[in-house]
This record gives C-alpha cells, structure tokens and sequence, in this order.
C-alpha cells in the first residue's frame, strides 16, 4: 500500500519553535505580579511532625506566604489512588517529603525563609527495603491504607506494607512444575532510576478574579490532571482550566500533580500568580523514579528443553507513597511479562507493591518490563547452559506462537518473534567465531502490547479551508502531534500545511493522555474517524452549495467537485456555507478502547561488547535491535523512538542508579547522577521487520516503549559470554564486574 | 553512617571511665567543639564546629548521656544538632566500651552511628564520612593522650 | 543564593586590600564553575564576592627561563589550545583537554581550579607531576609554594584567608622525558575521574634506564597524592613488567579514598595500582620516541 | 545590592538592574524574558541553558549575571535571522535532532559554536564539543546526523 502523507519522514510540526526558543514550557511561563513558591522538605525517613515554627520566616523580606498542613484541606491524593498529603500532615515518611512551602518575590527571597522554618520531628522506626518492609516486625508506613479513596480493594494483602497484589494466571501452575523435568529458580535486582527527562516538574497557577483557575503544569495528561486538582483543592472541575504548555520529556514521570496543589494554595492566599519549578536536586531526592524491583523465578523445563511452568514473585518498591501509580490495581503492569516471549502453559504471577520510607517510585517507559525482562531473559541463558542447550536454540524452540496466550493479554495472533529475533541474529556477529577474548555477545526479546485507553479530538474546517485539529493530549516529545496531522492529512488527502494541529484541554470532560505507547493507536484512530465523518460533513455541505446531491460530488484536488458539471468549490468556501451557515464544519469525538487488539510487537537485541578484565570497564562495540513493525507512520519519528530508548536501556544496563543509603538519595544533581552522554553510545543497527498488519491506523504498531526494554538483560548475556560472570543486579558497573573477575579467577587459581 | 574506632589505652578501666563519664574530658578531646555547658543531669547543650574546605559547619544542640553501665564499661550518649545558617544537622548515637586488658590496659571501643541530615547531606556525603572517621579516630587520640600524659592523675 | 556585595577591581592592588580587609568574609570568584554551584545551593554564605574577571595582567601563558609562566585566570580552553603549551608541554594541553565539558573549560581558571582544591580534579594532578610552583600575593608580599606542597586536605590548601594565587610556573620537561595523564572513567565519558594518575618519566637515553620519574594520582587521597616511595623504585631502573607491579602495590598502599558513586574506596585502591602501571608504562613509551 | 550591567544580546544593547546575586540564566528569562534559555541541572552539567559569551559556550547557570557585563551573549533565540532559520536550525528539524526539544536551544546554539570553529566536524570532534549537552530523548544519534546535515547547508541569515 502507498500512501501520500503516511510513511515520509517528516520533521516536526513544533520544530521551528523548538529550535527557536519561541515554544514554552511550563517554567517559560511569565505572569504580571507572578510570586515564586519553594518548598521544605523532611531531613527524616520516617517522623512524628511535633511542631512546625514558621514565625521567623514569615517575616522575612519579600515573604508572602507561609503555608504548612495546617493551613490546607485535610485531604490526600495520587494519580489513582489518593494516599499523599499535599504537603505532609503530621507525619513524614521519606527524606524529601514536602513540609512546608514559602512564596516570596523571587526564589531567592523563598530560599532564604526556608532556612528559618524550624520543624520539630520524633524520630520513627522506619524500613528501606522492600522484603524488610514485608516482613511482620516492619514498621507500618500506612495503617489505613485500605481506607484511602480508589484503594484497590480486590487486590488488598495482609502482608504488611504490601497496598497491591496482583496475581496473573495462566494454566495450572502446580501441574506445570509436576511435568518438569528440572526446575530452576533465580533472583534478580534492579536499583531506583530516575526518568532523566531535563525539564524539571513546574507549575503555575493563576486564579481569575472571578474565581477561575488556570493551571500550568509539566503533566501529559491534564484533563485527568483537572479531575485530580480539582478533587484535591475542592473546586469543580469545570472552574478549572489546564493550559498545555511543551513538555520537556515525559517517560512515565509527568503524570501527577507534582507542585500544582501547593502553587494554588499559595495563590488563593497571597492573590498572585504562582510559580514553582523543581530543582533537580528536587527531583532526584523527590520525583518519582522508577521502581527498586527485586524478581524471582521458578521455571519448569521438560527434559526436551519445553518450558512447561513459570512462577513469579515480583516485588517492587513503591516508596513512602503509591500515588504515583496510575493503572487501577495500583501495581505495576510489567510484572506480567515475566513468562517472556516464550508459550508457556502454566503461568503464576504474583505482584507485590510494598511501601518503604523511600522516595515514592512511579512509571518509567515500559513500566515493569525492564527489571521483568532483565530477570527473564538472563534467566533463559542460565537455564540454557545448564541444560546444556544452545542458548539461541533454547529460545526458538519456546518462542510464542500463534494462538499462545500471554498473561495479562490476548490469545495471539499474527505472533512474529521468529522473524524478528532471526533479524537480529543475522544483522549481529552471532553466527561468526569468536574474536578475541573477553569479548562476548548477548541477546535478549521482549514483546510489549499496545496499550489501551480513551483518547479525544475534534476536527474543525475552518473559514480560511485549513483543518484544526484539536487534541487534549500535550507534545510530549514522541512527536504525538506530527503523527496526528499525517493520518488527518492523509485521510483527507490535503496537504500538511492544510491541517494544524493545536492543543486544548478544556473541551473535553476526560482523556487518557499520552502514555503506553498509546497516542498512535487510540489518538490516531480517533482523529483517523473524526476526519472521515468530517469528509462527509464537507461533501454534503460542498453538495449543497453547488445544488446537487451528496453522491454527485467527489473531494479531488482539495476541492468539492460536482463530477457532472464544472463547479466545485474550495474547502474555505465550503467552510462559510457549512453547518448552521457561519459556524464551520466539526467533528467532535471520543473513542474509549478498554481491549487491546490480540496483537503485540516483538522486539530482540543482540549486544556486543568488551571487558577490560583489569578494571571491569564494558564497552560496547555493537547493538542491533530488531523490531516487529507495522507501517511506519513517520520513520524519523519512529527511529528517534528506537534510538533514545535504546540509550536509555544502556543506562539502565551499565551506568544509572539512584543510590540511596538509610533512604537518603546520594547521587543529587546531574554531576552524580549520570546521564550517557553523546560519547557513551554505542555503535547501532537498527532492523525494520516490516509487514503492514498492525492495529493502528495504516496497520501501524506501537514502538515508544520497545527499544529500551531487552537491553539490560542482553548486555548481562553477553557479559556472561565474555568473562564468564553472572549478574543478578544492575547495573553492570566496572566495579561490580572487576571484583566478580576477581572471584572467578580466585576460585579457578 | 556507621563508624567504629579502637585504641589500646595504658591506664586501667576505672581510670579511663572517670575520665569519659566527665562531659568536660570528652569536649576537650573531641576536635570543634567550642562550648559544652551542663543544662542537667545527663543532657548538655554545645556548639560544635567542623569545617570541609570553604564550608564552615556550625552545629548547636545537645548531647544527653542515656546509658551509663558501669558494671559493663559502656556509655552511650545521642547527639542531636542543628546548623540553621546552612539548613541541616546532625543526629549521632555514640557508644563507648572498655574491655580491661590489664590493670594498667584499656581497650576503648567507639562506636558511632550517625545521619547527616538537610543540605549538609545532601552533598559531600562521603567527604563527611571521611572527616567523621578522621574525628572519631583524633577523639581516641587525644583521650588516651590525656589519660597517659603525666599532668593527669 | 545568598545576598553578597560584589566587587570588580581591575588591580590587583585592590583585590590583595580587599582580601585583606574581609578575609574569611570573602571569596575570590574568577570562572565561578565550581564557585556559583556552592554559592547557589548555599553551601557557602560570603558577605563579599571579589571577582577577578576585570583584572588585567593574570591571563596570560609566557615561556621563560625554561618554564612556563601561567597567569592564574588563563582559562582551562586556553591551556588546551594554547599554540605554546601544545607545543612544549604537550601533557598539559592534553589533560586540560579533558576536563569537564567544553562549557566548563571556557570558564574554569588554572587559578581556580588549584585554589578550589577539589582532589577528583585532572589538572592539579598532570602540573604536581610537572613540578609545577605556585605563585601566591597578599598586601604583605608575595611567595612561592611548589604544589606538592600547597594542597593540605579535601578543598583546602595552604592559601591564606588574604592571599591570591596568581601564577604558575612550570618547568619545561627535560629532554628524554615522556609523561601521560590518564583519566579513568569506567561509567560516562563526562565525568570526574575514579582515579586520575599523572606519570613523567625521564629515561637515560642510551641505556634506556629511568633517570627520575614522578607519579601522582588523584581523586583516591584528600589531595592529590605524588607517591614518592614508589617513584625511588623506578630509578636507575628498567620498564619491567615485575617492577611496575611492584611501583602499583606502593601506590596502593599509600591512597586513601574515599566511597562515591565513582566507585567504592576499595575498587579506587585497586584501580590506582592498574592505571598507576598503565600511566608509567605509556610514560616510559612517550620517553623513549621522544629520544633521538 | 544591585547593580547595573549593560549586555548586549543577540545583537540589541540593553542595560539592566540586577542584585549581585542574580544568575545570568534568570537575568536573561526572567529580566529580559527571553526564556529560550532553559534550565535544567543547574549545575552546569546538562547544557540546556547554554549561550554564547563573546562566542563561546557557557553555562548560563553557572554565571552571575554580573560576568555579562560589557559582553555579547547569543541564546537561541538570536541565531534566525528575518524568519530564516540557522542552518543548524533548520538540519535539527529536518534530521530529527530532537524531541522534546528542552535541550534542543543548547543543542543548536552549542552546535552553532562548532560550525563557526570548525565548519566540517568528523563525528569524533562532534562528539567532543557536544559532550556537555546531555539530551534524554533521541540518543544523541540523530543530533550527530542534524550537524552533520547541517554542514552541508548553506550558512543560515546573516
């Protein structure tokens, strides 16, 4: 199939105020009278709050508010479930849990007061690890979490500090293990790791003098922003406005209300706009980085090498607080890809969500699949060798096929992990001798299914024949907005520059957002439908304007053209004689997909590298990534998506951890906290595995979040294959591989 | 942040303990402190400086001795300060055991569990875990110093 | 930030009386890369900010009497892309060269990053291997301090509240000498150094012996450390594999770093012996192309 | 404790009031309103708030405002010329150079640095000078591309 607009690799519709400087970010917001709010934040993991003494700030020079628990509503709230103060009432539960906030002229003047705030705490036991937390004697972070509002009943544990289980089943479990042969079972660890983005979480709040309040804020999804704020600040939703600013990269992380709350509270006291942003030592201490996971598996094998069972136990560290999960179970989504890319028949999951007095953990692309396919995929190579099979082989001979369930999802079809890993293993050095010593190759595949949700558009003709596209859900980064214009430029076969596609949120009462790689399946199916109802508005108005009837006019060449006679007329002389005679033609839509199509997007990476057996240090001198696509909407686009993931899963592989100690981050700013940099990339193949059969519009599939997840797992494969060393935790650090070398070859003389 | 220091001290135990259990011996052993003054029995109020480079810490608060076994030869004493200039404290739980090698030996065991809270925390973690280490091992120092130089009886 | 009064003088007369009047109460900022950072996050509270960035005379590099005369602002980008110091002190272009980021070395000084005193840092490591002197001025009068003995502990150095420094003198290498820094950054290519080992090494040219050598790391001590113990071992000596084992075990022995996230003190220690032996040996390889 | 400076900024002279403790960065978004300039580690690590002083590449966070004083500062938003995008500009959109974009003023300006140095890179000397600009989103692959894309464009504006 050919297309006109779909499959060009298009620049950005933003791109000219990108690299300008003209378009803004939530911090880019200026304000006439605008004040700047900073917060206190808790010295302690885990304290009674005895007194707060804010006298002395409150005098301070250009100080106009001081605000504590006392002066808010007595109310809690979370992306789902509503569990954390706004700022921290009675009690804190982690170092950096906002205390206090003081608005002031200018930041400097707010810094100043902060220092003169004296809070009196008394100390608290508190717990850091996850299974320490789970354990009877562990101080209870939240006694009444089953009361708090959207706590998830159904998934309720009487283990202490677990607020979710979740438990995914396929098969019988204890009938799998009876037909194993051999039974294996392992245990991984992932570390804390922050999203990375470069923006800091901002917030302005500005509130009209008729009461209205407009919102600023470095969130994806505002209309389900509006319903949280407006929940939390007791203002109904429709007083509200979220104005959509640019948002400096999301990966999971901007799905809260961050600082917006506090910005308002400050607001209606002082009668100022109010600004906060994040410092980055702010969001490395306080964010929402992605969960410390441990993971363990138990894995039946047949003695022909069939994986018949797979249990396991999946425990990820929530910290102080679960209000930044966003799916209903309030768990993470992930942990049900701990069976692989493998048919498995019996399958046991359990998902544990335990809170620890750390900084609370939330969505980080592909949400669970990482630290799941870490373990997974490390764990196959284990099993490989000690059954004595080919560690390639072993893969084939389990992958999915068609027809295969997977927990969590569909029955499968259309399954191409074959094709897809066979990509991969033909583009890498897989199949060529081994070169030199301590160099090895790993390999790792990992499947993701397309995520669901409700998204939101409307179409307008305009006067001037331009289509307005308008949708609720932010530029993110992912170029959400340049794929919309293509599938309505396309469906309505009008050039780019004839559709616009802008942002807005007050007209539409709830949205998903962007997320789980789900704006091009269930944003551009909305505006793919929006946009054929909009050609049939357009027709019967461009009908009735040249006096015939609808199915005597076609759309060509832009135009409405009466096919027996000369007339036609132009889309901005259709635009003025549409609708009720001066509105233009509109197409309002929502489209809610709660099940995802019986499809999933397979992705295997085969790594390369190097150890330098005297230090440790990896290097990585190739990757291949091999991707299960559909058509490709924008291959610019669609590369970046492979490519920045990919750096990210290099991260998570061999640089970056939060490190934390007694609950108190370590690595604070960017200097620390190590980002790869354009010199730590690795040399990239990338491999289309392409046949038009996906679920979004033009049979597209979704790509955001698969290039980052098999990384890690197929960098410990190969380090394993060079050096002969395991690891169960990552990252991969010089440190971690020098000493175990040192082990090894101590053990072997 | 955990510490321990070990020292062999040529003095018996009974000498060593009157010595430690006497506030004003241990602020004069301890590097920085500037003021040490009793408020009652068991609980002093001090200041207590500490500088890293350019950054000068200035610590006020108290010490209170909570345990003080003699039949064990073990004190235990918490610190809890405050640096308000630069927004952030100290909260330390110090234990000291003797262990009688001899009638004229002591071994002093100093134990330190302490948190570097707020700012000073934040940054220079393992700098601070460098100077604490420094300081616990100057305090074993001095005290057995003191205890063995002839001006003290 | 914390509010300061700002000084600019464009003498160094006033700058010295300024210092003299405020001492402790003031600090000398001249890039301020590593300054504004501690001033922002209000780790240090000066009442008087004395900026040298109109002071003329200090920012330039002159060859003389076989040295190098550095004034103390001449920028880390100027000392990697000085024509003279490419030319005879090859090294030193070379590890100023991998400094931070470019946006750092357009501002860092040679000044500033001695005075800072930061022992992670590359710099002070490659001119303590180069017996490089430091020139330092009060209102009182001038003196001069080799570096091996101006730095006294983590970020402090034997600067007086009221002093400046204001040059660096290092000497020209003799002929026959080859030194290397070696940065060793096992994480990201932008990084402080886990362990950073400047080696010189001067070989007698026709027995190929090493005359005399220096070895200094850094970020594995509260200063930079010059291992004099296992630079004896090497002299009169030959590259050999037994030897530079042997010069790596001294230098272990005598680092005392600290755990960060650039690794734990332990792997720092065992990192300071491999890239200690690894630095000597492209020393010694650099002295003996440099020999006719 | 103020001061008065006087800048010149992307080729417009301006004289403005600041306390000794502002920072360039907020002297230029927030005094002048030119929040092209971003902020993001404030430690002089991440390069989105770089700007050219007197042609170089510097941390605009790392600077007191008071260093700009009798200098030319160029930010991102002075590198069009007329609604005619630096060529840089231009290759980052048509290469793909960026997503989100919060890194993206540094980028170009940084980038900008380079061509005027060295007007033909090799992919290590990119890789060099752009070491300082952290970005999250592409994996720096198709920023390499963007100034490699770039210098086959003619030079943008003037």
């Amino acid at each position: 199939m050919s297309y006109g607009k779909i499959g060009q690799p298009l620049g950005r519709i933003e791109g000219p105020a990108k690299v300008t400087g003209e378009a803004k970010y939530t911090a880019d917001v200026l304000l006439p009278g605008m004040i700047w709010g900073k917060v206190l934040r808790s010295p302690l993991p885990h304290a009674k709050i005895v007194s707060i003494d804010t006298q002395e700030a409150e005098q301070m020079p250009g100080i106009l508010a001081v605000l504590t628990a006392k002066d808010l509503p007595d109310l809690l709230t979370g992306r789902l479930v509503y569990d954390m103060p706004v700022l921290a009432i009675d009690r804190v539960r982690f170092i950096g849990e906002k205390v206090a906030v003081v608005a002031a002229e200018d930041p400097d003047m707010a810094e100043d007061a902060l220092a003169s705030i004296d809070v009196e705490y008394e100390e608290m036991p508190a717990v850091f690890d996850a299974h320490e937390a789970m354990k009877s004697e562990a101080p209870l972070l939240h006694p009444d979490y089953r009361s708090y509002a959207h706590a998830p009943q159904k998934f309720f544990s009487d283990i202490p500090n677990v607020h979710s289980h979740v438990t995914w089943k396929l098969g019988d479990i204890d009938k799998g293990f009876a037909l194993a042969k051999r039974v294996f079972e392992h245990t991984f660890n992932t570390p804390a790791v922050h999203q990375g983005y470069i923006e800091p979480h901002a917030s302005v709040v500005a509130i009209d003098p008729d009461g209205r309040v407009n919102v600023w804020i470095s969130n994806k999804m505002p209309v389900r922003a509006r319903e949280l704020l407006a929940d939390v600040i007791e203002i109904p939703e429709e007083r509200i406005v979220v104005h959509l600013a640019q948002i400096g990269a999301d990966f999971g992380g901007k799905g809260s209300l961050m600082d917006a709350p506090l910005c308002y509270h400050l607001a209606k006291r002082t009668g100022r706009p109010v600004k906060m942003v994040m410092t980055y030592t702010e969001e490395l201490m306080a964010g929402n980085p992605r969960h410390p996971t441990s993971i363990f598996l138990r894995t039946g094998v047949t003695e022909e090498g069939q994986i018949v069972a797979r249990q396991a136990k999946v425990v990820f560290n929530s910290g102080a607080y679960a209000a930044f999960k966003p799916v209903p179970f309030v768990n993470i989504p992930g942990a049900k890809d701990a069976a692989g890319v493998y048919g498995t028949p019996h399958i046991r999951i359990d998902a544990y969500s335990v809170y620890a007095n750390c900084v609370p953990s939330g969505h980080f692309r592909a949400p669970g699949d990482l630290q799941v396919n870490f373990a997974v995929e490390s764990s196959m190579d284990m099993i490989a060798e000690d059954l004595g099979l080919d560690r390639l082989e072993f893969r084939k001979q389990n992958l999915l096929k068609d027809g295969d369930w997977v927990p969590g999802g569909p029955q499968l079809e259309e399954v191409r992990v074959a094709e897809t890993l066979a990509a991969a293993v033909k583009a890498s050095s897989w199949n060529q001798p081994k070169s030199q010593p301590n160099r090895g190759l790993g390999l790792a595949v990992s499947h993701r299914l397309i995520g669901t949700g409700e998204a939101n558009t409307q179409l307008t003709l305009e006067e001037d024949g331009t289509i307005q596209v308008l949708t609720p859900v932010p530029e993110v980064g992912t170029g959400a907005h340049t794929i919309l214009q293509q599938i309505v430029a396309e469906t309505l076969f009008l050039s780019l520059d004839q559709v616009r596609v802008e942002t807005a949120s007050e007209i539409f009462k709830t949205d998903s957002g962007s997320g789980a790689s789900r704006v091009t399946y269930v944003g551009g199916q909305v505006v793919q439908q929006a946009a054929g109802e909009l050609m049939k508005l357009i027709l019967a108005a461009g009908a009735k304007g040249l006096g015939c009837a609808e199915n005597e006019v076609v759309f060509e060449g832009g135009r409405v053209v009466h096919s027996e006679s000369d007339g036609s007329l132009s889309l901005a002389e259709v635009a003025k004689m549409g609708g009720d005679g001066k509105s233009a033609l509109r197409v309002k839509k929502s489209l809610n997909l709660s099940e995802g199509p019986p499809m999933t997007t397979f992705t295997a990476q085969v790594v390369e590298l190097e150890v330098d057996p005297e230090t440790g240090q990896i290097r990585l001198l190739d990757v291949v990534t091999a991707h299960d696509v559909g058509t490709i909407i924008n291959p610019l686009g669609h590369q970046g998506q492979i490519e920045g993931g990919l750096l990210q899963g290099v991260g998570f592989g061999l640089i970056e951890e939060l490190r934390m100690e007694d609950g108190q981050v370590s690595t604070l700013n960017l200097g620390d906290y190590k980002l790869p940099n354009i010199r730590d990339i690795p040399p990239l193949t990338t491999v289309l595995v392409e046949e038009e059969l996906g679920p979004a519009p033009f049979h597209g599939k979704a790509i955001g979040e698969s290039s980052i997840t098999p990384t890690g797992a197929a960098i410990a494969n190969a380090v394993y294959d060079a050096v002969g060393v395991r690891f169960h935790d990552l990252p991969i650090t010089a440190e971690k591989v020098y000493w175990a070398l040192q082990q090894h070859s101590g053990g072997e003389g | 942040m955990k510490f321990e220091q070990t020292c062999t001290i040529a003095a018996g135990p009974l000498k060593v303990w009157n010595f430690l259990i006497d506030m004003e011996n241990v602020s004069r052993c301890l590097p920085g402190v500037e003021s040490m003054t009793l408020v009652d029995e068991d609980t002093y109020e001090g200041i207590f400086k500490i500088r890293v480079g350019p950054i000068a810490l200035k610590f006020k608060g108290t010490l209170r001795v909570e345990e003080r076994d003699r039949d064990n030869w073990h004190v235990g004493m918490r610190v809890e300060a405050k640096d308000r200039r630069l927004g952030g404290g100290v909260r330390a739980y110090l234990e000291v055991d003797l262990v009688e090698k001899g009638s004229d030996e002591t071994q002093l065991n100093v134990k330190l569990e302490s948190h570097v809270l707020g700012k000073i925390g934040e940054f220079g973690q393992p700098v601070m875990r460098k100077k604490t280490d420094a300081l616990l091992q100057e305090f074993a120092r001095q005290v057995s110093q003191e205890l063995t130089s002839p001006d003290y009886a | 930030m914390r509010a300061f009064e700002y000084r600019e003088p464009d003498n160094l007369e006033e700058v010295l009386s300024l210092l003299h009047d405020h001492g402790e109460d003031a600090k000398i900022i001249a890039g301020g890369t590593a300054l504004v950072i501690m001033l922002n996050q209000r780790l240090i509270m000066p009442s008087y900010l004395i900026s040298l960035r109109k002071l003329a005379g200090l920012n330039s590099v002159d060859s003389a009497d076989g040295a190098l005369q550095l004034g103390a602002l001449v920028t880390h980008r100027e000392m990697e892309t000085s024509p003279v110091i490419r030319d005879q002190i090859p090294v030193l272009a070379e590890t100023f060269r991998q400094v931070a980021t470019l946006r750092i070395r357009n501002m860092a000084t040679v000044g500033g990053t001695l005075a800072h005193a930061d022992p992670s840092q590359d710099s002070p490591v490659t001119l303590m291997a180069l017996d490089a002197r430091v020139g330092l001025s009060s209102s009182g009068g001038s003196r001069e301090v080799p570096l091996d003995e101006f730095f006294t502990d983590y970020y402090e150095t034997v600067l007086q509240p009221d002093e400046l420094l204001t040059h660096v003198q290092v000497p020209l290498p003799k002929p026959h000498t080859g030194s290397i820094y070696l940065k060793f950054l096992p994480k990201t290519e932008d990084d402080y150094a886990t362990v950073g080992v400047a080696a010189s090494v001067e070989i007698e040219p026709s027995s190929q012996l090493c005359r005399e050598c220096r070895i200094v790391l850094g970020g594995v001590a509260p200063t930079p450390l010059r291992v004099k113990e296992a630079e004896a071992l090497l002299s009169g000596q030959k590259l050999a594999p037994e030897l530079l084992h042997k010069a790596a075990s001294v230098v272990q022995e005598h680092t005392d770093p600290i755990s960060d996230s650039r690794g734990a003190a332990d792997y720092k220690r065992e990192m300071a012996g491999v890239c200690v032996r690894r630095a000597l040996e492209q020393a010694w390889q650099r002295a003996l192309t440099e020999s006719p | 404790m103020t001061h008065t400076i006087r800048l010149n900024v992307n080729g417009k002279e301006h004289t403005v009031e600041v306390p000794s403790r502002r920072l360039l960065i907020d002297c230029l978004r927030y005094d002048l309103g030119l929040t092209g300039t971003k902020e993001g580690c404030s430690v002089g690590v991440c390069g989105a708030c770089t700007v050219l002083m007197d042609g170089k590449p510097i941390s605009s966070c790392l600077a007191l405002a008071l260093f700009a004083d009798g200098k030319e500062i160029v930010t991102v938003e002075g590198l069009a010329r007329e609604d005619r995008l630096d060529r840089v500009q231009q290759a980052f959109i048509d290469y793909g150079g960026f997503q989100c974009g919060i890194c993206t003023p540094g980028m170009v300006v940084t980038a900008k640095a380079l061509l005027d140095e060295n007007p033909d890179p090799t992919v290590d000397e990119i890789k060099e000078w752009m070491m300082g600009n952290l970005c999250r989103c592409t994996g720096y692959y198709k920023i390499i591309e963007s100034i490699q894309g770039a210098t086959a464009l003619e030079p943008g504006g003037e």
